[in-house]
Formats: structure tokens, C-alpha cells, sequence
């Protein structure tokens, strides 16, 4: 049973508090919705949580460790934001070849587009393809990392109701296997998670 | 704890300032009198040397005004006291001035005793250089929207940009050129009469108190721009 | 290390026009050189060796958006920096791909425009010497600048200011003869400037 | 009473038949919802429609002209989609500025960021604003241009509920005054208008 | 059209691509030329006219992608096309703000840079006026070759071939004597090919 704990978290962007005294924790197995209005800092929660953001206040804690000082912590997550991580002027296929050297693991193109059922984009370009299939694909960093915990940034926008599908049956999939997964949203999906919390005041 | 800016201080230069340019422009006046009008002429170079009395000063505060950048960018990495960075920043602009002044003095100085308004030897290039670093300096931190870390990334320019003034002060030394070896600032004796010894050096305490008050101003805008005051203490 | 160095050198080749542009590009300058400068064949060797440095110098400046923006405008940087273990891998393995796709092609060139320019070995060799060592320190310069600069965007120029007072030593070294030493003395200097400011440079981005 | 009427209309993206033997028409103070899967061609039809794909097959009417010939037809629509054609590395009021000369038109920048209450962030850089804001700086393209025709690309992606509100408001009052308005999703958004069609198959 | 060159002046103003950065870099490039080659008066007077050259085209070059592309990548391509009433007007208002701001500073400091080459006033002449026709038609060139690759995707390596080739004969000539005819023509005919071939870009971009 691991946690992943966020104690009295502050956090600035530029000159500007944007979270504040922030308090949650999330076990093995278990989802967190995190809901709050645009600019309300729920990216900015994620990416402090990925590490990328590291002149916070308060502490966080995985499996009891805090992440800004666990070395090891930068293989345990998988953060999707909006960037997708894809070059425009290449095809997927050739896009999928670069992923797989970043994350040192090679994995059958087929198998990832198959998921989504994309197989037959693969040789396409990126710059040919649609927002929601761009999401689909970028989605599928996923696969690249083994990792315990999921952070999606608003992983749903741009998908259909199919593929919205298939992302929440990957989330619950994973909590089964015991994977901490973070989503962000600012509208009502109509999702239920185990958890969920609220950036707004 | 470290020093801190605070209101009161704010208020002092403040108050100072009237005081600051009336004394500028009052050694000015008497510098500018003993420069050009007591001072005998140069016996090879005529009047054209004239020049020197503002030249000279300003050569050596642009190359003070980066040593000053470069210094507080280091002493703020050190202590991490958010009023060296005000101060680096508030010296850039200056210095970047003088730099134009002496290599716009200097060409026109160039003119009457090389013959060419320009000579590519070490020395003023690598002072052109060194308008090109306070040019870099300042263009970076405009050019960096999140203000915390424009400062970060263009102390550690300064800093990187400090390089460049041991080769500008020896150029003359190290290579042959054509530029005039030190014949003042010669720790021992100086080797020049005191004829322009005098008016040289009012000249150099105008453009220091010149540099002086145009700092104040600076620092205290953009103490005010950058709310580094402690709560209680805003204007 | 090697999975990020491939991965670069994978891209170059499928995407980036650079690598043929740049190189063609002053395969060209060099070619027109007589045009430009005229003919005589002592005129033309020693602009030879000032021409290389001064297109070794542009190119790099050219291509040093790639180093590190391209990445960071896509995302792929975050990626970058979660799956290597160390800063210094990553700038360090960004030395290497950036040298072998921007640099390498003059050095293989290179023995063919001296032909052209009736050179003989031993010269080549120098000149050779001078720009290998020069190329390393400049594409040192280049990447830290590149990182120092991540936060400001679309800088083309900027870039420019700053690198080319920094891009100066070797350009005054790397022209003159018998100076290899110097120059590999300047190389590491840059080197331990750079792999020093990159890693700061990279540390700072997350939070902007 | 003015009409917009697609007949027949085919449409290829690439090699690839992407719009199918489409018919439909609206009406003065009318919205249309189109709804469709990722890569059902949403956005190529919008993209159609506003004049920027012009090698489709079949016809598009308005006012009783064809679009493709009609030479003012330029002025009579505003196509907001998913790029939203800010600059990064300027202010938001810089941004502004453009638009004022893109459009020729002054409007002041107060204004047109009060209505989703972003006055505050008129100072900073684009690059520092989070998704949701920029999205709905980039909808207030639709003040620069006096159209009778909107066509909005996933408008509702990244707002989040009371930003959406004010948007369906601003469409409600554009149809009040005649307007026609065709918004596309891929998601049920749980929002009535008056027409709908689905390019799903 | 005023719009349209007010709205590029404005951007280039206030984004990174100024007045400052572009002049900064044509005297950047010149100033390492004494270090390379000696400060010997008759060399670089000779060298100083081709220097500029090269510069005038690696600016070009590098700046080439903000013609068309930044607009493109962002969507303010959309709403130029969808507001302009012709294409013609875009194109040429393109020609037009791309020079101001990428080219015309280069002519502004020529006089003071010419000063520090030694080069008397006939000269200077001569050399401001190739130049300019070379650098009309040089942006003539870069705009429609921006236009083409709107359209056409992967064609990297085709705007490299189609590029260089084509600023070949401006440099030729350009650093050539009493050849401001023959450059007037090349611009000419490159205007008239640019034309053409740009809206031929931009109509076709929109299906892309
Ligand atoms: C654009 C051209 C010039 C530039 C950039 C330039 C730059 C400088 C600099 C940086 C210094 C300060 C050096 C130090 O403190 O050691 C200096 C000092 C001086 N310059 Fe120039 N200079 C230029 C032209 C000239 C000319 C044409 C003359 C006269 C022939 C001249 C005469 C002097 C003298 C007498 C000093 C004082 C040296 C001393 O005693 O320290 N300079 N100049
Ligand atoms: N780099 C930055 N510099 C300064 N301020 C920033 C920066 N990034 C974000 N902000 C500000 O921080 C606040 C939170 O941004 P964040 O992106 O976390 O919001 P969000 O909850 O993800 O919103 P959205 O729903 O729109 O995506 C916003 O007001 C934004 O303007
Ligand atoms: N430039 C292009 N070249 C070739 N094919 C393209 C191009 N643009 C889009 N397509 C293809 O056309 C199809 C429709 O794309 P479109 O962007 O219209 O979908 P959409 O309905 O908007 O989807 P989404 O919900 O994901 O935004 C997709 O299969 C896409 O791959
Ligand atoms: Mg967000
Ligand atoms: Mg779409």
C-alpha cells in the first residue's frame, strides 16, 4: 500500500499565490478527480507534482518519501499534459521511433495505435491528423513508462465518446493494478472517481 | 537576515536627488570651463585632445559600471538578497551609456590623430564587445517574461560577460596597438602635466556624481516596479 | 546517453532540413568565393581558413534553436528530463548529437574543399586541428546559451548578441597558426562554463 | 430571413473521403450542433464552410449565393478553431493590438476581456496563461468582426462551467439578433439548440 | 495592406525580431572579420563588401520562416487570408514589412559601418546600391519559397535546393562591379515569379 501525500502545499506562479495550503492524500488502487476553474492552478498542481515545478512550499510524499529529494521518484510517474510531445512534420510511425528512444522501450507501433484504433494512421503525419486523434496518440505515453502513478492533465478534451470510453476503462484498469492515477477537469464529465477535490475557494 | 530596502531608504535618495543633480551639473559646468576653455592645448594633438576630459572618464566608468554588474550578480547568487539584482540591474543601463559615450568620443578623437574613425585593434573591439554584453544583458531580461528567473539567467550572463574586461583593460599591454597605453591611471607617477591633470580629474568626479544620480533614480524605480518593499513599508 | 544521442540523430535525419542546408550552404559560399573575392590563388588560401571559421560560427549560431526549443515547444523536454538521470547526461549527450549532425559534415568536406584550393596535407591538418577543437568549445557555448535562453522565446537574434562576443577567442585563436593548444585550452575552459550554466539553465525552465 | 444550405456535399482530406454526401440547411437565428467522433470530419467542414478547403465537391449557399464565388461572403463569418492565433511571447494586450490591426478594428482591451473576467491578466504573456484562459481570449475574436455567421470549432473545450454559461449566452444573444451560429463537439455537452446533425455513419 | 505592414512592423517591434537585434548582427559578423583576418586596410576593404553579402543572406535565411510560418502556426494566417481582399495584397504587404524589418536596418547602419572599413563615398555607393536591388530580390525569392512549403509539407530539403541556388547569382553579381543592371533584372523577374508563385502557395495552403 503506497500513498502519495501532499502536505500544506503553496505554490507561486510568477508573483502569484496560486495554491494555497493545499491537503490531500491518495493510496494504492484509488483515482483523484481535481476540479477548479480555469486558472484555478490545476495543471500547476500537476507539473509541481511531476517535479517540474520545484520552488514550492510544504512537502509532498510518495510511499512516505518526499519526491523532490527520492532520486528514484523521476521513474515511478507519468505525467500528459497538453503538449503533446509530437513532431508535426513527421509521420506517427517515425513519431512512435522517437518515443521509444526518450523512453528506452521499445513497443510495437501497431499495438499502440491499435488501442485507440488508429492503425491506420501510421504513416500519416502528425500535422494531417485530428485534435482528438492527436490526443489519442499522445495518450499513449502511457504505455511507454512502467510506472505507479498516472498524472493526466485534462486527458479527456478532444476525445470522442469511444475513446473517452476506452482512456476510463485504462484508468480503471490500472487502478486495479494498483496505480494512483490524478486527473484534472473544469467541467462536469459525469465521471466517478473514489476521490476528488475542488482547487476552487 | 540581510539588508533590506526599506521606505525610509526609498525617501532618502528620494530627498537626495535635487541635492545629486544640482552638484552633477555644478561640476559639470566648472570641469567643462577648465576642459575646454583653461586648460592649454595639447602640443602635438592641439585641441582635438580636448576630448580626453570626456573620453577618459567615460571609458573607465563603462568598464567600472559592468564590474559593478558582474560583482552584485555574484553577490546575489552568494546571498540570495534580491536588492543586489535591483542594484546590477539599475547599473546596466548606465554603463551601456558610457560605453556608447567613450567609443563615440573616442572615433571622433580617432579622426584628427589616426586618420580613420576606426581601428579594428584589440582594445576597441573588445570595448564594442562590451557594448554588445550590456546590450545582451539588458535585451535578455526584457526578453524573459517570468521576472524571477530573467534575473537568474542574466546574472549568470554578467557574471559569464566578466571575461571580456581583463582583455579590454590589458589589450593595450598584451597586444601591440595603436591605442594610447595607461599614462594615468599608472599606479606610480603619472606621466602627464598637471594642466590636465586638473580638469581630467573634475571631469572624472562630474561623471562619477553623474553616475551616481542617475543610479538612485534607476534603483528606486525599479525598486517601486519590483515590490521588493516588505508589507507595510509600499509607497 | 546513447538512446537520447540516437534519438536526436534519428530526427535530424528524418526531419531536420539543416544538416544539407547549412552544409550546402556554405559548400557554396566556399565555391563562390572566387566570384565574390576574386582569383588569385594566394588571395583564396588564406581567405580559405577565414571563411571556414566564419561558417562554422554562423551555422552554429543558425542552428541553435534546435538544441534544446524545438523540444521544449513540443513537450518533448519534459519528457527529456523525467527519464534521464542526470542533467549533465542530458546536456552532455546533447553536445554529441549536435556536433555529429551540424559540425561533422564540414570536417568530412573539409578534405575536399582544400583540393579545390590547392592546399597541401600539412596546412590541412592544421587548419583541421584548429576548427575540430574550435567546433567542440563553440557547440559548448552554444547549448548553454541555448538553455540560458529556453525561457525566452523566438530569440534568433538575442542568441546572436550573446554568442558571438563569447564565439570571439576561438575565432581570433582558431585563425591563427600554431594554436591548437590554446584553443584546446579554451575548449575545456567552455566546456566546464557550460555543462555548469546548461544544468542551471535546465533546472530553472520547469519553473517558468 | 437569410439561409445557409449545404447541397450534397463531399469533401476529401488527402485520399481520403472525409465528408460524405452532406445536406443541411439553417435559418437566421439558428444554432446548429454538429456532433461527431474524432476525424469525422468536424473541422474539415467548418474549414469548408469558411472558405479555406475550396475543393470540395456539391454546394454551399448563403443568402442564396455560393460561397465559393461570392467575393463579400469574406466578411460575413468568424471561424474560431482550435489555434488561436496568439503570439506567445507578447502580452496579452500586445495580442490585443494585433487583432485590432488584423481586423481594423478598435476595440478597447478592457472591454473585451471583461466579459470572461480576465481583466487582470492584461499585462502578461500569453505563454504564462493557463489553457482556459487563453481559449476564451481567443473566442473574443468574434468581437473584431461584424459577421452574421459563426462557426465555432469545439468552443466549450478547455472553459469550465461558468465560462462556458457566459459563451452559450453570447450565442443566445447573437441568435437574438439574427445570427447564425454552428458549433461543433464530440461530446454530449448536455446543451439544447435548435438543430443538430451527426457526421457519424 | 497599411494594416497588414502596421500589424508586422508592431510585431517586430515588440517580439524579438527588432531593429537592434538585426543591425546587432550585421555588425557582429563584421566585427569578427579583423580578428580572422588581420587588421590590414586593403583586406578588409576587399573583404568587407562580400562579408556583407553572406550576411545580408544568412539573414534572409534565418529569418525566412517568419514570413509565412509563425502566422500559419498559430492561425493568424486564417484571419489575414479570410480579411485581406486579395492575395496579392497579402504577398506584397509581406515583401514589404519583411524588408523593413530584416533588410532596412542593414542599409541604415551601412553608412557608419562603411566609416569603419575606410570605404570612401563613391564606394559606399556603389555597394548600397547593389545591395538593395539584391535584397529586394533575395526577399522576393524567400517569400514565395515560405509560401511554397505552407502548402507542401516535408519539403525541408526541397526549400534548401530551391533556396541557395536561387541566391547564388544575387551574390555573384552582387559582389561584383557596375552590376546594379543586371541585379535590378534578377529582381524583377524574381518579383514576377514570386507573385505568381506565392498566392499559388497560399490558395493552395488552405487545403493542406
Ligand atoms: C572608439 C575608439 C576608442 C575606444 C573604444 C577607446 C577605449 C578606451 C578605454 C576602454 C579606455 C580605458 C582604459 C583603461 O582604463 O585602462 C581608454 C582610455 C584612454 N584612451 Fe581611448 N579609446 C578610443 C579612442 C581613443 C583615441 C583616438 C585616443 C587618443 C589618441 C584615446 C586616448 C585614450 C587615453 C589617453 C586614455 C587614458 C589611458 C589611461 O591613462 O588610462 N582613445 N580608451
Ligand atoms: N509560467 C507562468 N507564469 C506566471 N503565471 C502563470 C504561469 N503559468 C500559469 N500561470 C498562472 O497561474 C494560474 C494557474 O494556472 P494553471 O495553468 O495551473 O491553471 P489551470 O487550473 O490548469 O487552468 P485551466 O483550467 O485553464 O487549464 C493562472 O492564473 C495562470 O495565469
Ligand atoms: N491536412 C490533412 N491531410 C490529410 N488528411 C487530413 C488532413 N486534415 C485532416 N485529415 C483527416 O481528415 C479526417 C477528419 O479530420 P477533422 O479534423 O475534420 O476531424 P474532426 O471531426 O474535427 O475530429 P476531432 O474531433 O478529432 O477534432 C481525419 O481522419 C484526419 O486524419
Ligand atoms: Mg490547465
Ligand atoms: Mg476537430
Amino acid at each position: 500500500m503506497k500513498e502519495l501525500r501532499i502536505e500544506d502545499l503553496n505554490c507561486y506562479r510568477g508573483s502569484h499565490l496560486v495554491l494555497k495550503r493545499l491537503n490531500f492524500s491518495i493510496n494504492s488502487g484509488e483515482t483523484l478527480l481535481v476540479r477548479g476553474d480555469n486558472g484555478s492552478g490545476k495543471t500547476t498542481l500537476l507539473r509541481a507534482l511531476s517535479n517540474y515545478i520545484r520552488s514550492y512550499e510544504g512537502n509532498i510524499y510518495f510511499d512516505e518519501l518526499k519526491t523532490k529529494e527520492d532520486h528514484k521518484y523521476k521513474n515511478k510517474f507519468t505525467f500528459i499534459g497538453q503538449k503533446n510531445s509530437l513532431k508535426d512534420n513527421l509521420s506517427v510511425k517515425k513519431n512512435l521511433k522517437l518515443w521509444e528512444f526518450l523512453y528506452n522501450r521499445k513497443i510495437s507501433p501497431i499495438e499502440i495505435l491499435s488501442e485507440f484504433n488508429l492503425s491506420q494512421l501510421i504513416d500519416d503525419d502528425v500535422s494531417s491528423l485530428s485534435d482528438g486523434q492527436r490526443k489519442c496518440i499522445s495518450i499513449q505515453k502511457l504505455r511507454f513508462s512502467e510506472s505507479m502513478l498516472w498524472f493526466l492533465d485534462e486527458p479527456f478534451v478532444f476525445l470522442d465518446e469511444k475513446n473517452s470510453k476506452i482512456l476510463m476503462k485504462k484508468i480503471e484498469n490500472f487502478n486495479k493494478k494498483n496505480g494512483i492515477v490524478i486527473v484534472t477537469t473544469n467541467i462536469d464529465l459525469g465521471l466517478k472517481f473514489q476521490k476528488e477535490i475542488n482547487l476552487n475557494v | 537576515m540581510y539588508f533590506r530596502v526599506t521606505k525610509n531608504h526609498i525617501n532618502a535618495i528620494k530627498a537626495a536627488n535635487p541635492y545629486l543633480i544640482l552638484s552633477t551639473v555644478t561640476a559639470f559646468v566648472i570641469g567643462l570651463y577648465y576642459a575646454l576653455i583653461q586648460s592649454p592645448p595639447d602640443y602635438i594633438q592641439g585641441d582635438s585632445m580636448r576630448i580626453m576630459y570626456i573620453h577618459v572618464p567615460s571609458a573607465w566608468f563603462a568598464l567600472m559600471c559592468y564590474t559593478i554588474l558582474a560583482g552584485s550578480s555574484v553577490l546575489w547568487f552568494i546571498t540570495r538578497n534580491p536588492t543586489f539584482n535591483l542594484v546590477a540591474r539599475s547599473i546596466a543601463q548606465i554603463g551601456m551609456m558610457f560605453t556608447v559615450l567613450s567609443l563615440v568620443t573616442g572615433s571622433i578623437w580617432g579622426k584628427p590623430t589616426w586618420g580613420v574613425w576606426w581601428v579594428w585593434d584589440a582594445r576597441l573591439t573588445s570595448m564594442l564587445l562590451l557594448f554588445f554584453l550590456y546590450l545582451a544583458y539588458i535585451f535578455l531580461w526584457q526578453a524573459i517574461a517570468n521576472k524571477d528567473i530573467a534575473s537568474k539567467i542574466s546574472a549568470a550572463l554578467a557574471i559569464i560577460g566578466f571575461i571580456n574586461i581583463p582583455i579590454i583593460k590589458f589589450s593595450v599591454d598584451w597586444w601591440n596597438t595603436l591605442h594610447q597605453p595607461p599614462s594615468i591611471s599608472k599606479l606610480s607617477a603619472p606621466s602627464i602635466d598637471v594642466s590636465m591633470m586638473l580638469p581630467l580629474s573634475i571631469m572624472t568626479l562630474a561623471s562619477l556624481l553623474f553616475l551616481i544620480t542617475v543610479f538612485f533614480i534607476r534603483f528606486r524605480i525599479e525598486v517601486l516596479d519590483n515590490k521588493i518593499l516588505r508589507v507595510g513599508d509600499e509607497i | 546517453m546513447y538512446n537520447l544521442i540516437l534519438r536526436d540523430l534519428y530526427l535530424a535525419l528524418y526531419s531536420s532540413a539543416n544538416f544539407f542546408y547549412t552544409s550546402s550552404f556554405f559548400i557554396l559560399i566556399l565555391v563562390l568565393l572566387p566570384f565574390i573575392f576574386g582569383t588569385s590563388i594566394d588571395q583564396l588560401q588564406l581567405l580559405f581558413k577565414g571563411i571556414l571559421w566564419i561558417g562554422l560560427s554562423l551555422s552554429i549560431i543558425l542552428t541553435m534553436e534546435r538544441i534544446f526549443n524545438t523540444d521544449y515547444e513540443d513537450g518533448s523536454l519534459d519528457i527529456i528530463l523525467q527519464k534521464n538521470s542526470s542533467l549533465e547526461i542530458i546536456v552532455i549527450s546533447k553536445y554529441i548529437s549536435h556536433w555529429v549532425v551540424y559540425c561533422l559534415p564540414l570536417f568530412i568536406i573539409l578534405p575536399l574543399l582544400s583540393l579545390l584550393f590547392y592546399l597541401n596535407t600539412s596546412d590541412v591538418f592544421a587548419i583541421f586541428l584548429n576548427l575540430l577543437l574550435g567546433s567542440f568549445g563553440m557547440i559548448f557555448i552554444a547549448t548553454f546559451v541555448s538553455a540560458l535562453t529556453l525561457a525566452a522565446k523566438r530569440t534568433i537574434f538575442l542568441k546572436a548578441i550573446i554568442m558571438i562576443p563569447l564565439f570571439v577567442p576561438f575565432v581570433i585563436f582558431g585563425s591563427g597558426d600554431n594554436s591548437w593548444l590554446i584553443l584546446l585550452a579554451l575548449s575545456m575552459l567552455s566546456f566546464v562554463v557550460s555543462i555548469y550554466v546548461s544544468t542551471y539553465g535546465l533546472r530553472l525552465y520547469g519553473e517558468s
